[in-house]
């Protein structure tokens, strides 16, 4: 094999460059469409399976667009270190890239920073009560990046969980936004992530009117903020629906 | 590279070969630990912070008869002039860990506390058979642990962090049989240096580190890394037990002070 | 195709074997421990156990056998894990793991010398150490490496040199059984004797079906060769 | 880490519910804050801040670097903060990196902005020396020395302080025959150019604790919390990053409240800083 | 053929299982607490457990290009064993020993989702294991001539990253991501390169064709790969005289003998790997698994054609 470091990907040029300084100028203007003809407030279509991985307890399998997400929930089982004993339940995420969910190769294996936001986004959602002593391992692959690859892998392993039958208060769903000027815009994709202003991500369990996990980046004021939360409540609850929906179809379907 | 001006016989930093830099040392800088100090040699800056006794975390490294003394050394990452990535756990900061653990349990009365017999009252509290009461006594073995982090390392940390295991140590109360105190001395230039700074040591000479238990007049550490004449060796060492006790009396005064202050908090 | 025609660099005919040697016990604080040679490719094994407990994940009603595979330079790769797994199935086919129940043996394959037929080499090695230190054995085990020329001849115990020329070669392990411990009832279900039958087989590169049983037929009466040498060199050093 | 009786946690909910923390402080206020500047003479910029028992260092280091492609007209700056096992013995070995990690991105979060840049506490395009060329890359070390609660605020704190003190060399530049050429950067040795944090943001997290949220708690505090709020507010009253921690959920017009609670709180804090900031220079002069 | 003798024929778990009838227990419990009896009732009658004759393998499905992001892509499921299989093509300097040459990096990947047994940090054992195979197979068989991967001789050639990625593991792993592979890379789509100024080999797009024709297409007739000959693998488990293809994850924690036979589509052998296991495989049984494979791999060869007929439609 070729060990001489003069490599390149064969998309990534100085077009490119440019091409990204003209998106984010366009992206500052009050009236652009998007790439993908979406509105502002309008999210991409979102497809949701349950059972995706039959060695798993539950899983689950999301494609948001391009964003594509596996998630298997092993467990409840023996925690794996012999650590003290707990009278509630352990949760353990783990997230990961494929080799070629990116556009530039080899950025894949762990993500640390994704995994330890799945575990707080979760475990307020998850009675943890209902199974002291073990371990429920929750682990994602994503499988392709589209962008929005958190709030994707937080609803696909809340659909996952509900899937291996884990008890929790409600489903947990996640919108993020982005904000480009003015401009606040669902459901962003990579390219739009790329060049965003800032960034707010919201999880919440709909049916209780509570957020586990918010992220906030940029500068916002109140009365932004105000905004952009209503937007992704509101998508929070239109997407539990789907998800119920999804566990309904799954459950009444002949085993 | 002239270490020893020929003519006037002061090093680079204007000191004479046997003077020592400037040392500081201060009780009581972590407020959360069982015992904490701070020492500075010169531009060397280092705290050190001790837990315990406690009970052996990891039962695995219990030692029988005796407390388990776990040492600890971590470099800030803005305490050498080029940013270090890895504050801990490379070869280095593991070995200098190791060399102050010795140091300091030699130190210590281990045998002392070998373990406590902690009575534990346990309630069992059944439904069919009502109530039973347990009284079972439970033996937990103790261990010390000391941390050292350095924040600025300008030649000497391992000396430094002796010395501030040493302040810490005695401000959380744990039974020594003597204090330990350390200093370094190196050969440059055909002279004996004492103390080492930073450009000093990495001029790759011979660089001894002594510790000594400062009462007895006992070495408990003794390190050099380079080739040495037997003669050359023996002033070397002496100039740097001469550094160890200049440093002993420093902090006995410390410590002494220390106390005074706290006869006064309580109104003795 | 007769086998005095393929030329080898080292004069050898193609179903010359090079010279084997093996000594055992030749590490103190192992358990057992067996060096085994062919030619320059040389493998000194050790094993320790059987140990208390078993890894988690393997069956506590049985031995486990773990085998740890020591490169002579650089670390442990692709190459070596395979190597690892080959030879821990193999070992494992080969003992009784019923006997210890519950307890781990470590095999530790170190790696003197590599000239060709490292993994043969490394199977010979650790079943001697192993009887070294008295695991109990359903059987031994040897193996060879047979190679097949572009022309279709079979050279067997190929050199690293003779490896990357040749077409395809094929690893394959055999059992020494006629003083089996095993009853002869076992075997009598079938029709052909247990020494016909193969434990372990891994090849490398395209060969004609054929070619293949050439090649386990060739390794098939080599390998009574090595296992008259092994035998004798046991034996001789437990009087 | 924290072990509290039952009588303990009751005392530190009764006190909080009726405005009188267990050391006296009512919930919307700080610990006495101490600021100290160029603690680390080796680095371009310096503070220890300690908020009570809260003991941090941060240290500031500029070095030259090329801009990346993305942004060619800004610097770059990376936070790295470090747990002291002297501050908790669990920070031993690895046992830090987690809490670590998490500061540091919630730092990041809060101080640089957006993806595109927008929004950045720090002036990044200040940084630039070539565009596209040459830049500083600004190093932010924050190391913790004693934890008794709030960290991220008193490391962001530090950070503000840190910055204030930052004097980045002044630099010529050569520019090469060809443009493809790396330039040439001299860096003085006696100039230097104060940083602008105008910009830079203070974190407050409220940190609930039964029904209601303190601010500054103590890690006595910190461990009966249900969840905990951090949100940076700068100068202007707009907000620049938010984070939670802790699984229990939040009502949403309970985060929004907060948020306008953070706002004023920020302001105090800001002016308190200030005023700090300016004795410990006037003390560093003296010296 | 006595289907009686057989079934003392195997190890201690027989004898004990002996006192429980069918009745005593429930299915499921029998099935957990003495797998290999439960097994050896059904094999008397030459079925398995999920209703499969011995030498028939699982349903098995290809899709091409599940990966838009790929230049090749494949999913393929063997009963529920799932691969899913991208190629991506990076410019590379050959290497001084072969310039007009490409090459070939082939990973094979179990994350945790894949298995109860894979945890996070800590690869399985057998993926690098069947990743050396993958790598083994797929270049001694000569399935990909090298050369086609070449752009400019000395210059210019692409490396093709195979990453296979477990999704779901049951069973006959090798098998599955072999078929991803050769199915990833017959959907393999070369990108059109063009040389720019610098002498530095650029990617073109359909676009830029159209606007400009004067750019000078370095491989304007290798877009797609033409194979030698694919190899086919089968696994197969062995239980006395029982010869069980494809097997499931189950079958393959009860039954130690495995044998993994690859032919290539002109019927030669490219690997015959067994690791250790029962030693009573004779010639006979050999000939067997090899005459099993050749069946599987005309069907596998249909699967195949199938699934790019479906592309193109």
């Amino acid at each position: 094999m070729a060990t001489n470091p003069s490599t390149y990907s064969p998309s990534q040029s100085s077009e490119r460059k440019q091409l990204q300084q003209q998106r984010r100028r366009l992206f500052q203007e009050t009236d652009w469409t998007r790439f993908d003809g979406r509105g502002f407030q309008q999210c991409r279509p979102a497809f949701l399976k349950t059972g995706a991985a039959s060695a798993a307890s539950g899983s689950a399998f999301a494609a948001f667009g391009a964003t594509k997400v596996i998630v298997s929930v092993f467990g409840p089982r023996e925690s794996k270190k012999a650590m003290l004993y707990s009278s509630t339940g352990r949760l353990n995420c783990n997230v990961s890239y494929t080799a070629f969910s990116t556009s530039i190769r080899g950025q894949s294996s762990d993500h640390k920073e994704y995994s330890s936001m799945l575990h707080k986004a979760l475990e307020g959602a998850i009675i943890l009560e209902t199974f002291p002593k073990t371990t429920v391992d929750v682990f994602a692959l994503v499988v392709e990046s589209g962008g929005g690859d958190l709030p994707v892998i937080i609803t696909c392993a809340s659909l996952a969980l509900a899937d291996a039958g884990i008890m929790m208060y409600d489903l947990v769903s996640s919108v993020s936004v982005s904000c480009f000027g003015r401009n606040i815009v669902i459901d962003p994709t990579s390219e739009e992530e790329a060049c965003q202003d800032g960034n707010l991500m919201i999880t919440c369990m709909p049916a209780r009117n509570e957020v586990t996990q918010v992220t906030l980046t940029g500068e916002w004021s109140t009365a932004k903020i105000n905004e952009a939360m209503e937007l992704c409540l509101d998508a929070c609850s239109k997407l539990a629906e789907i998800m119920r929906s999804c566990l309904k179809e799954a459950a009444s379907a002949p085993s | 590279m002239e270490y020893v001006d020929s003519l006037t016989g002061f090093r680079l930093d204007g000191r004479r070969p046997n003077d020592m830099r400037q040392i500081r040392g201060e009780i009581g800088v972590v407020a959360k630990a069982d015992g904490s100090a701070l020492f500075e040699m010169g531009n060397t800056k280092v705290i050190a912070a001790i837990y315990g006794p406690r009970e052996v975390q990891n039962k695995g490294q219990q030692a029988n008869n005796q407390a388990l003394v776990r040492c600890e050394y971590s470099m800030a990452n803005f305490s050498t002039g080029d940013r270090t990535r890895r504050p801990k756990g490379d070869r280095r900061s593991t070995e200098i860990s190791l060399v102050i653990r010795q140091t300091m349990e030699a130190c210590i009365l281990t045998h002392l506390m070998p373990h406590s017999q902690v009575i534990l009252i346990e309630f069992l509290v059944h439904i069919l058979l009502k109530f039973f009461m347990y009284f079972l006594p439970k033996i937990c073995f103790l261990q010390i642990d000391i941390f050292v982090q350095v924040l600025q390392a300008d030649g000497g940390t391992r000396s430094a962090c002796i010395n501030a295991a040493t302040l810490a140590l005695a401000d959380a109360g744990i039974p020594m049989r003597d204090i330990v105190t350390s200093c370094s001395a190196g050969y440059l230039s055909s002279t004996p240096l004492l103390d080492l700074n930073y450009i000093e040591d990495s001029a790759g000479g011979p660089d001894v580190t002594v510790g000594i238990l400062a009462k007895t007049d006992k070495v408990t550490l003794l390190q050099m890394d380079a080739k040495l004449p037997m003669d050359i060796f023996e002033n070397v060492m002496q100039l740097a037990i001469e550094g160890c006790k200049a440093i002993a009396h420093y902090i006995r005064g410390v410590l002494l002070e220390n106390t005074k202050q706290l006869e006064c908090r309580r109104g003795i | 195709m007769g086998e005095m025609e393929v030329d080898r660099a080292d004069g050898r005919t193609a179903s010359q074997l090079r010279p084997l040697a093996c000594s055992r016990n030749t590490l103190h604080r192992a358990h057992g421990s067996a060096r085994w040679s062919q030619g320059d490719t040389i493998v000194l094994a050790a094993v320790y156990g059987p140990k208390a407990g078993t890894k988690k994940g393997e069956n506590p009603e049985k031995a486990s056998i773990e085998v740890i595979w020591k490169p002579k330079t650089g670390h442990i790769g692709k190459l070596e894990k395979e190597y690892e797994m080959v030879l821990k199935r193999t070992l494992q086919s080969i003992c009784l793991l019923t006997i210890h129940p519950n307890t781990t043996t470590s095999i530790i394959v170190q790696v003197l010398g590599d000239d060709g037929a490292l993994l043969p080499c490394a199977i010979n090695a650790s079943c001697a150490a192993l009887v070294d230190a008295g695991i109990p054995l359903k059987h031994l085990a040897v193996s060879i490496c047979c190679g097949l020329t572009e022309s279709g001849s079979v050279i067997l115990d190929p050199t690293k040199a003779e490896e990357q020329k040749i077409q395809a070669f094929a690893y394959l392990v055999f059992p020494n059984s006629p003083l089996s411990v095993l009853s002869k009832g076992s075997s009598a279900e079938d029709d052909e004797p247990i020494e016909h039958g193969t434990i372990t087989s891994v090849t490398h590169g395209v060969m004609p079906v054929l070619d293949y049983f050439n090649c386990l037929e060739r390794g098939r009466a080599a390998s009574a060769k090595i296992s008259e040498f092994l035998r004798r060199s046991l034996e001789s050093q437990t009087k | 880490m924290v072990g509290l009786s039952a009588g303990e946690k009751h005392f530190i909910y009764g006190g909080i519910a009726q405005d009188l923390r267990t050391d006296g402080r009512q919930r919307l206020h700080y610990r006495p804050i101490s600021v100290e500047i160029g603690v680390i003479p080796q680095a371009n910029g310096s503070s220890r801040v300690r908020l009570g028992a809260t003991d941090v260092i941060v240290s500031i280091k500029a070095e030259l670097g090329r801009p990346s492609s993305l942004h060619p007209d800004k610097g770059k700056v990376a936070i790295f903060i470090d747990c002291s096992p002297t501050a908790a013995p669990m920070f031993e070995g690895r046992g830090g990196e987690e809490l670590s990690s998490e500061l540091s991105l919630a730092l990041q979060r809060c101080l640089l902005g957006g993806r595109s840049g927008a929004g950045a506490g720090i002036d990044l395009s200040s940084l630039v020396i070539v565009e596209g060329k040459v830049c500083w890359d600004l190093y932010i070390d924050g190391l913790v020395v004693s934890s008794d609660g709030n960290l991220l605020d008193a490391l962001a704190a530090a950070i503000k302080v840190a910055l204030c003190n930052t004097g980045i060399p002044k630099t010529t530049v050569n520019l090469g025959a060809s443009p493809n050429d790396q330039p040439d950067v001299d860096v003085s040795d006696e100039e230097f150019l104060q940083f602008d944090t105008s910009g830079v943001p203070v974190i407050v997290t409220l940190t609930k604790v039964g029904r209601h949220y303190i601010v500054d708690a103590t890690s006595e505090e910190e461990s009966q919390m249900s969840s905990a709020v951090s949100i940076s507010v700068n100068r202007h009253g707009q907000i620049c990053g938010l984070t939670k921690r802790g699984g229990a959920g939040l009502d949403p017009s309970v985060i929004l409240d907060m948020i306008s609670v953070a706002k004023h709180v920020g302001e105090q804090l800001m002016s308190s800083l200030d005023s700090e900031i300016a004795a410990a220079e006037a003390s560093a002069e003296d010296q | 053929m006595a289907a009686a003798s057989t079934a003392g024929g195997s190890g201690g778990g027989g004898g004990g299982a002996g006192g429980f009838g069918a009745g005593d227990m429930e299915v499921e419990a029998y099935r957990r607490l003495f797998p290999l009896p439960f097994y050896e009732r059904y094999l008397q009658n030459y079925v398995r457990p999920d209703a499969r004759p011995l030498h028939r393998a699982r349903d098995t499905s290809v899709a091409l290009g599940p990966i838009a992001s790929a230049h090749g892509s494949s999913s393929v499921k063997i009963g529920d064993t799932t691969m899913l299989a991208a190629v991506k093509l990076e410019v590379m300097t050959p290497s001084a020993e072969a310039p007009d040459e490409g090459s070939l990096a082939i990973e094979f990947h179990m994350p945790p989702i894949c298995s109860p047994t894979v945890r996070p940090g800590r690869p399985a054992d057998v993926a690098p294991v069947i990743s050396k195979q993958l790598s083994d197979v797929i270049t001694s068989s000569g399935m990909i001539d090298l050369k086609e991967l070449s752009l400019i001789s000395g210059k210019a050639a692409w490396t093709a990253y195979l990453d296979i990625y477990c999704l779901n593991s049951d069973g006959s792993l090798f098998d599955a991501a072999l078929l991803s592979a050769i199915a990833a890379f017959s959907h393999l789509q070369i990108p059109l390169v063009s040389l720019n100024d610098d002498g530095r080999v650029i990617a073109v797009s359909g676009e830029q064709l159209e606007n400009n024709s004067t750019i000078e297409l370095v491989n304007k007739e290798k877009r797609k790969l033409s194979f030698q000959s694919i190899p086919f693998s089968l696994t197969c488990v062995l239980h006395n005289k029982y010869i069980l293809a494809d097997p499931t994850a189950e079958e393959e924690s009860i039954m130690e003998t495995f044998i993994t036979v690859v032919l290539d589509s002109m019927g030669r052998l490219v690997s015959f790997y067994k690791p250790g296991g029962s030693v009573l495989v004779h010639s006979s049984t050999i000939k067997d698994c090899i005459s099993l494979t050749k069946q599987r791999m005309e069907e596998l060869q249909n699967i195949l054609e199938d699934s790019t007929s479906a592309m193109e439609e």
